[in-house]
């Protein structure tokens, strides 16, 4: 059966060899092809990223002994737990779901409540924040994700408004001021020491998440998600589930938003509404897209450096807005993969995205107007 | 077909999409009321190629019109200065009625405000096409592949062209839309309109052309005048 | 359109329309199936059998109901009436992704790869062992490395090989098709429905096209729909033939080049 | 009764700013796809940068009105010849749905951090056009200025539905939105439609913003809660019809007054964000976006 196509070999790689070889560093297809054809059998990337973070994490919490930069170090390790499970609900998945810091509240005020009020430590409060989030968002997430993408959206907007009202006018959740008295995960002989091990707590539940959402969009389901976020009919007719998927994907996207929430709660040992806010879910927002919404790297480096910039100099967090705004656009314009795909370009892992356009003309397909959402030029 | 003063002049015309090459340096021309094809295997720059004659997407080199030279990028001026395209699947605008969709085709031209005046300046164009009479209140994106063609055959018509760029007219239609489609292209050479026309499948092409150009790699290979 | 009345359509079965399939079973068919769309009815109470080997070619003109029909048989469309049955069973009320489990497998006229990605990576997607897996299952058991060990052999078999580590971004149109082709032939489906497949390729590309349908028909169903009538009766057993949402011929390839619906399709006046 | 009316007034007055906004998102969305989360925003400067001209500044209300609007104008086009133009005509940067929410995203980040550095997070509230005490029939009452903003809100709805309703420019608009490379083929320079509605709709919400200042005042975040309710005005519209935003709008602030009049002051806006989600989760098919493909 290969025959006839061998000898046609010729036609099927026309003029847009020379782009993709000019633009693939791999060389020769021919050559790639052998050498890409060996499967790994076993990846391990996933399990060195979580023992990488863990490792690399904790030593510069130790090295930090427990100063106000590890604190706020910490703070960033609980928002980048966050934008991790963006990367696979956001980046990954295609998921136009903003309820992020809805579930980041449960998790922060889920450890407050259960253990000021009902005496829980901190390992039995997390593990049942664990499971709470993951009721909630099961029964949230098994109505909201019926709805169309931007349905999705948009009531995933309103969620974090109203949410916040209520957080603010309960007083069983301490209105404005909040939950006091939030037990680090780890306690010490002092607080320097507390806030040492209580760091290397987060840094070893970021190494969990990171580990399991590369594990996630490595397997066979990431390539079904890779499938679906194109194209939900394309997704559907390959067998793909797509309720299922969706529903798991706002699931691991929301648990791992009550962890960080958990985190941040725990490092600082108080929850305030602020975390339920819609600044709370713009943060989440510039923390993944800056440093490029499809990186796991490059989203805990984000979050990191974010919280850092917004907390210790003084003329960014004065002027944060604006330049929130600012950078958020020139990362949109100059670079849609965020910082992560600047250093892939940079490295020579990212093909010229030009082919892409080169491939919609040369095949004939810029957008034929159906509906009009995204229509637009292809040049 | 007469082939007096040159219509459309095509000189070094060149397009690229970051490295990538994909019309190189082409130049021909076609003399006015002549009707000549542009053949060769897809992924060759023929498509690039008319789109940049016709002032979308950017490009290098020198396109003159009756002797007027088309500032680069501007679709506006290509088509007031009557040089129209109908592109490669067709791009009409789904959710406005056919009606509107032929009616905007005179909009660079239309000095009327409001669309019922407009529409009754082009009203005549449905005369070439009187399958589109009862489909004009429908929706351009509920109709069948060939009655859309049709209607983006007279959208460019609506523009009163006097150079008509066909970007693939026949792709994915059925055989006798086709040829519909090339009887109206063959009763048009009949009249002083100039035709530039993309096709991939020469056997349609050497139905209405005069002249036939291949492109191959983004090179115009053999400028050849063969006699329909 | 002269002399299409239904009563030419010779029936293969009582109230059905496919190949005198004799003991050969039937793999997908549909029996009075109706879709409207706001008051156009797209597709006009049709009925047919597909059996479970053979190349099947399917005609009409634009609009003529033909990318609806492939809708409503792969799920992604639900039809106003009739059923739809597959491998025997009723399959009127499955979704698109239960049909496609149960082994129908389809291509579109528009190319649907998932862009930045690999052609093996594109391919892999449609062929885990287990596609209804949870994710936590994925953690364990990641499917990815066989799927794509499938997905590569499933390249090759079409000849193409060597696209495999490329990204889909950079293919040429042909490329593009014949990638989507493996994607839908590596999950091994007993019916492939193919819209188009020849859509924009040139001469030359639509015979390696045409022989590679031709080769995957050898042990499954591939119904294909086309408008190049030279190559569609050149590969195909058995034709039917769509007008205005209603099936107006169903028969062997001869008998349908001297039908008045061919004419018809070739806009060739019949004497 | 005349609780059931002044409810009613108030309900139409915040309806009247919601729905506007929704038909500024609609009309402009319709151009190019793209949702102005920053038309919030715009209505705050116009407020906040009135009063301050007008109350520091001390010049004339009709000549602080014009400035300001006039600024905004400036903003606007800005905003596409650095930012829209490169993302939607050039073809540069971030693709598909991002363009839809996240440039303007910025855009209104920016006009927040902005205001806050220039005016301060002060309470603000542009001069009244049209002053005196509220109207009053029997116990009747509304304010002058809710009379002013829901006439406003339906004049210019009704006028942005018969620009796209009757008119050749307006036709030519739409087509923008449905095929950027069909409208260009017929001579519409769709980025000029973009830019014009561009700085058409924020100038509009920058003088709603101006009209309402003196019911509630704004500070400097007032913009994203309105947007947020704009866009789902719109969305209710299948984002797309400005005059069905209108009324979508009118409808969301009448049923925000009345849950605050019968049902519960501290919690009305609660139920009502949480009303709306159910609606968009349980009835998607209301906003009209889920159309079957052709």
């Amino acid at each position: 059966m290969s025959e006839p196509a061998a000898t046609e070999r010729g036609t099927i790689g026309s003029p847009a060899d020379a782009a993709a070889a000019a633009a693939s560093p791999t060389g020769s297809p021919g050559a790639a092809g052998e050498a890409a054809r060996r499967v790994r059998r076993h990846d391990p990337v996933p399990l060195a990223a979580a023992i990488g973070i863990t490792v690399a994490g904790g030593l510069i919490l130790a090295a930090m002994n427990g100063s106000y930069l590890g604190l706020t170090v910490t703070t960033g390790v609980g928002y980048a737990v966050v934008t991790v499970g963006m990367v696979l609900q956001l980046g990954y998945a295609k998921q136009l779901a903003f309820s992020q810091s809805v579930f980041m509240g449960v998790g922060a005020y889920g450890v407050g409540v259960l253990e000021t009020k009902y005496g829980f430590n901190s390992l039995e409060s997390l593990l049942a924040v664990i499971a709470l989030a993951a009721v909630a968002s099961l029964l949230i997430g098994a109505v909201v994700t019926r709805a169309p993408g931007l349905a999705l959206a948009l009531a995933t907007l309103l969620l974090p408004l109203f949410i916040y009202q209520l957080a603010t006018y309960s007083s069983y959740l301490g209105s404005f001021s909040g939950i006091d008295g939030v037990l680090p995960f780890w306690s010490g002989p002092d607080y320097e020491s507390t806030l040492v091990r209580t760091g290397l707590i987060s840094v070893l539940l970021l190494g969990l998440a990171a580990g399991l959402v590369l594990r996630v969009m490595r397997s066979g389901v990431g390539l079904q998600l890779m499938a679906m976020a194109e194209d939900e009919r394309l997704g559907e007719s390959l067998g793909v589930s797509l309720r299922q998927r969706r529903l798991e994907v706002f699931v691991v996207g929301s648990v791992l938003a009550a962890v960080g929430g958990a985190v941040l709660a725990s490092a600082q040992g108080l929850v305030t509404p602020d975390v339920l806010s819609e600044s709370a879910q713009i943060t989440l927002l510039l923390m993944l897209f800056v440093a490029g919404r499809k990186s796991v790297a490059g989203a805990i480096i984000g979050a990191i450096v974010i919280e850092y910039l917004t907390t210790s100099t003084s003329f960014i967090s004065t002027n944060l807005g604006i330049i929130e705004g600012i950078v958020l656009l020139v990362v949109l314009l100059v670079e849609p993969d965020g910082v992560a795909g600047a250093v892939d370009r940079l490295l020579g892992r990212r093909t010229d995205r030009w082919a892409a356009s080169l491939r919609s003309w040369s095949a004939g397909r810029f957008r034929a107007g159906g509906g009009g959402n995204g229509a637009r030029n292809a040049a | 077909m007469s082939s007096g003063a040159a219509a459309l002049e095509v000189e070094n015309v060149s397009v690229s999409y970051g490295k990538f090459v994909a019309v190189e340096s082409v130049t021909f021309s076609v003399g006015a009321g002549e009707c000549v094809a542009v053949i060769g295997p897809n992924g060759h720059g023929k498509s690039s190629m008319v789109t940049a004659v016709a002032g979308l997407v950017r490009r290098g080199g020198t396109v003159r019109v009756f002797g007027q030279t088309l500032p680069a990028g501007s679709s506006r001026a290509a088509v007031q200065a009557g040089l129209v395209l109908v592109p490669e699947r067709r791009h009409l605008y789904p959710a406005l009625t056919t009606r509107d969709n032929i009616m905007l085709g005179s909009y660079s031209r239309t000095r009327r405000l409001r669309a019922r005046q407009a529409w009754d300046d082009v009203a005549g164009v449905i005369d070439m096409f009187p399958e589109l009479a009862r489909l004009l209140d429908q929706k351009a994106g509920t109709l069948s592949g060939g009655q859309q063609q049709m209607v983006a055959l007279a959208r460019a018509m609506a523009a009163q062209p006097k150079i008509l760029l066909l970007d693939e007219p026949c792709l994915g239609l059925a055989e006798a839309v086709a040829r519909r489609v090339y009887d109206w292209l063959g009763s048009m050479t009949a009249t002083d309109m100039t035709i530039l026309l993309v096709e991939e499948n020469p056997a349609h092409a050497v139905l209405v052309a005069d002249r036939v150009v291949r492109m191959y790699k983004g090179l115009v290979e053999r400028p050849e005048g063969s006699a329909a | 359109m002269p002399g299409t009345q239904p009563d030419d359509v010779p029936a293969g079965g009582p109230g059905t329309s496919g190949p005198a399939t004799g003991t050969v079973p039937v793999v997908l068919a549909c029996y009075d199936v109706t879709k409207s769309y706001g008051g156009v009815v797209a597709v006009d109470s049709v009925s047919l059998e597909v059996p479970r080997r053979g190349l099947f070619g399917l005609c009409g003109f634009n609009g003529a109901g033909k990318s609806t029909l492939f809708n409503l048989l792969a799920g992604s469309v639900r039809a106003d009436s009739g059923s739809v049955r597959i491998d025997g069973r009723d399959a009127t009320g499955w979704s698109a992704m239960r049909r496609a489990r149960s082994g129908v497998a389809r291509t579109w006229q528009t190319v649907r790869l998932a862009h930045g990605r690999t052609a093996v990576d594109n391919v892999a997607a449609a062929c885990l062992r287990d596609p209804g897996q949870w994710m936590l299952g994925s953690l364990w058991k990641p499917q990815a490395a066989p799927a794509r060990e499938r997905a590569w052999a499933a390249l090759e078999s079409l000849g193409v090989g060597d696209l495999g580590g490329r990204l889909v971004d950079g293919m040429t149109l042909e490329a593009q098709r014949l990638t989507e082709l493996a994607r839908a032939l590596v999950s091994e489906p007993t019916v492939l429905l193919a819209d188009e497949p020849a859509s924009g390729l040139s001469a030359a590309q639509r015979t390696v096209l045409a022989e590679a349908l031709t080769a995957i028909s050898k042990d499954r169903a591939v119904v294909v729909v086309e408008h190049d009538l030279d190559m569609l009766t050149s590969i195909s057993e058995h034709m039917w033939a769509m007008v205005e949402g209603r099936l107006a011929y169903s028969g062997d390839v001869e008998t349908f080049r001297s039908s008045p619906v061919y004419a018809g399709l070739r806009g060739i006046e019949r004497a | 009764m005349s609780q059931f009316l002044n409810l009613l007034a108030a309900g139409l007055t915040s309806g009247a700013i919601y729905g506007i906004f929704g038909a500024c998102l609609a009309v402009w969305f319709r151009v190019c796809n793209v949702l102005n989360l920053a038309v919030g925003d715009f209505a705050m400067l116009g407020a906040i940068g009135t009063a301050r001209l007008v109350q520091t500044d001390h010049l004339p209300f009709a000549a602080g009105i014009v400035v300001d609007l006039a600024a905004i104008g400036l903003i606007a086009w800005i905003f596409d010849r650095l930012v829209l133009h490169f993302a939607l005509d050039r073809g540069a940067g971030a693709h598909g749905i991002v363009s839809v929410f996240f440039y303007t995203f910025g855009l209104s980040l920016i006009l927040e951090g902005a205001a806050k550095a220039i005016f301060g997070t002060d309470v603000y509230a542009a001069p009244a056009i049209w002053s005196g005490p509220a109207l009053a029939i029997a116990d009747f009452h509304v304010q002058r200025a809710g009379v002013l903003v829901i006439a406003l809100a339906i004049v210019s709805g009704l006028a942005l539905w018969a620009y796209l309703r009757f008119t050749v420019s307006g036709r030519a608009a739409s087509a923008c939105g449905e095929s950027v490379l069909g409208s260009r083929i017929v001579g519409i320079d769709s980025g000029l439609f973009r830019r014009r509605i561009f700085i058409v709709t924020a100038v509009l919400a920058a003088l709603f913003g101006i009209v309402e200042s003196p019911l509630t005042g704004f500070t400097y975040l007032s913009g994203p809660t309105i947007s947020l309710i704009g866009v789902v005005a719109a969305g209710f519209a299948a984002f797309r019809r400005p005059g069905r935003a209108v009324v979508a709008g009118l409808a969301i602030g009448v049923a925000e007054a009345m849950l605050g009049g019968y049902v519960s002051t501290t919690y009305n806006d609660v139920l009502l964000y949480a009303a709306l989600f159910g609606i968009i989760i349980l009835r998607p098919e209301v906003l009209g976006l889920s159309a079957e493909p052709a």
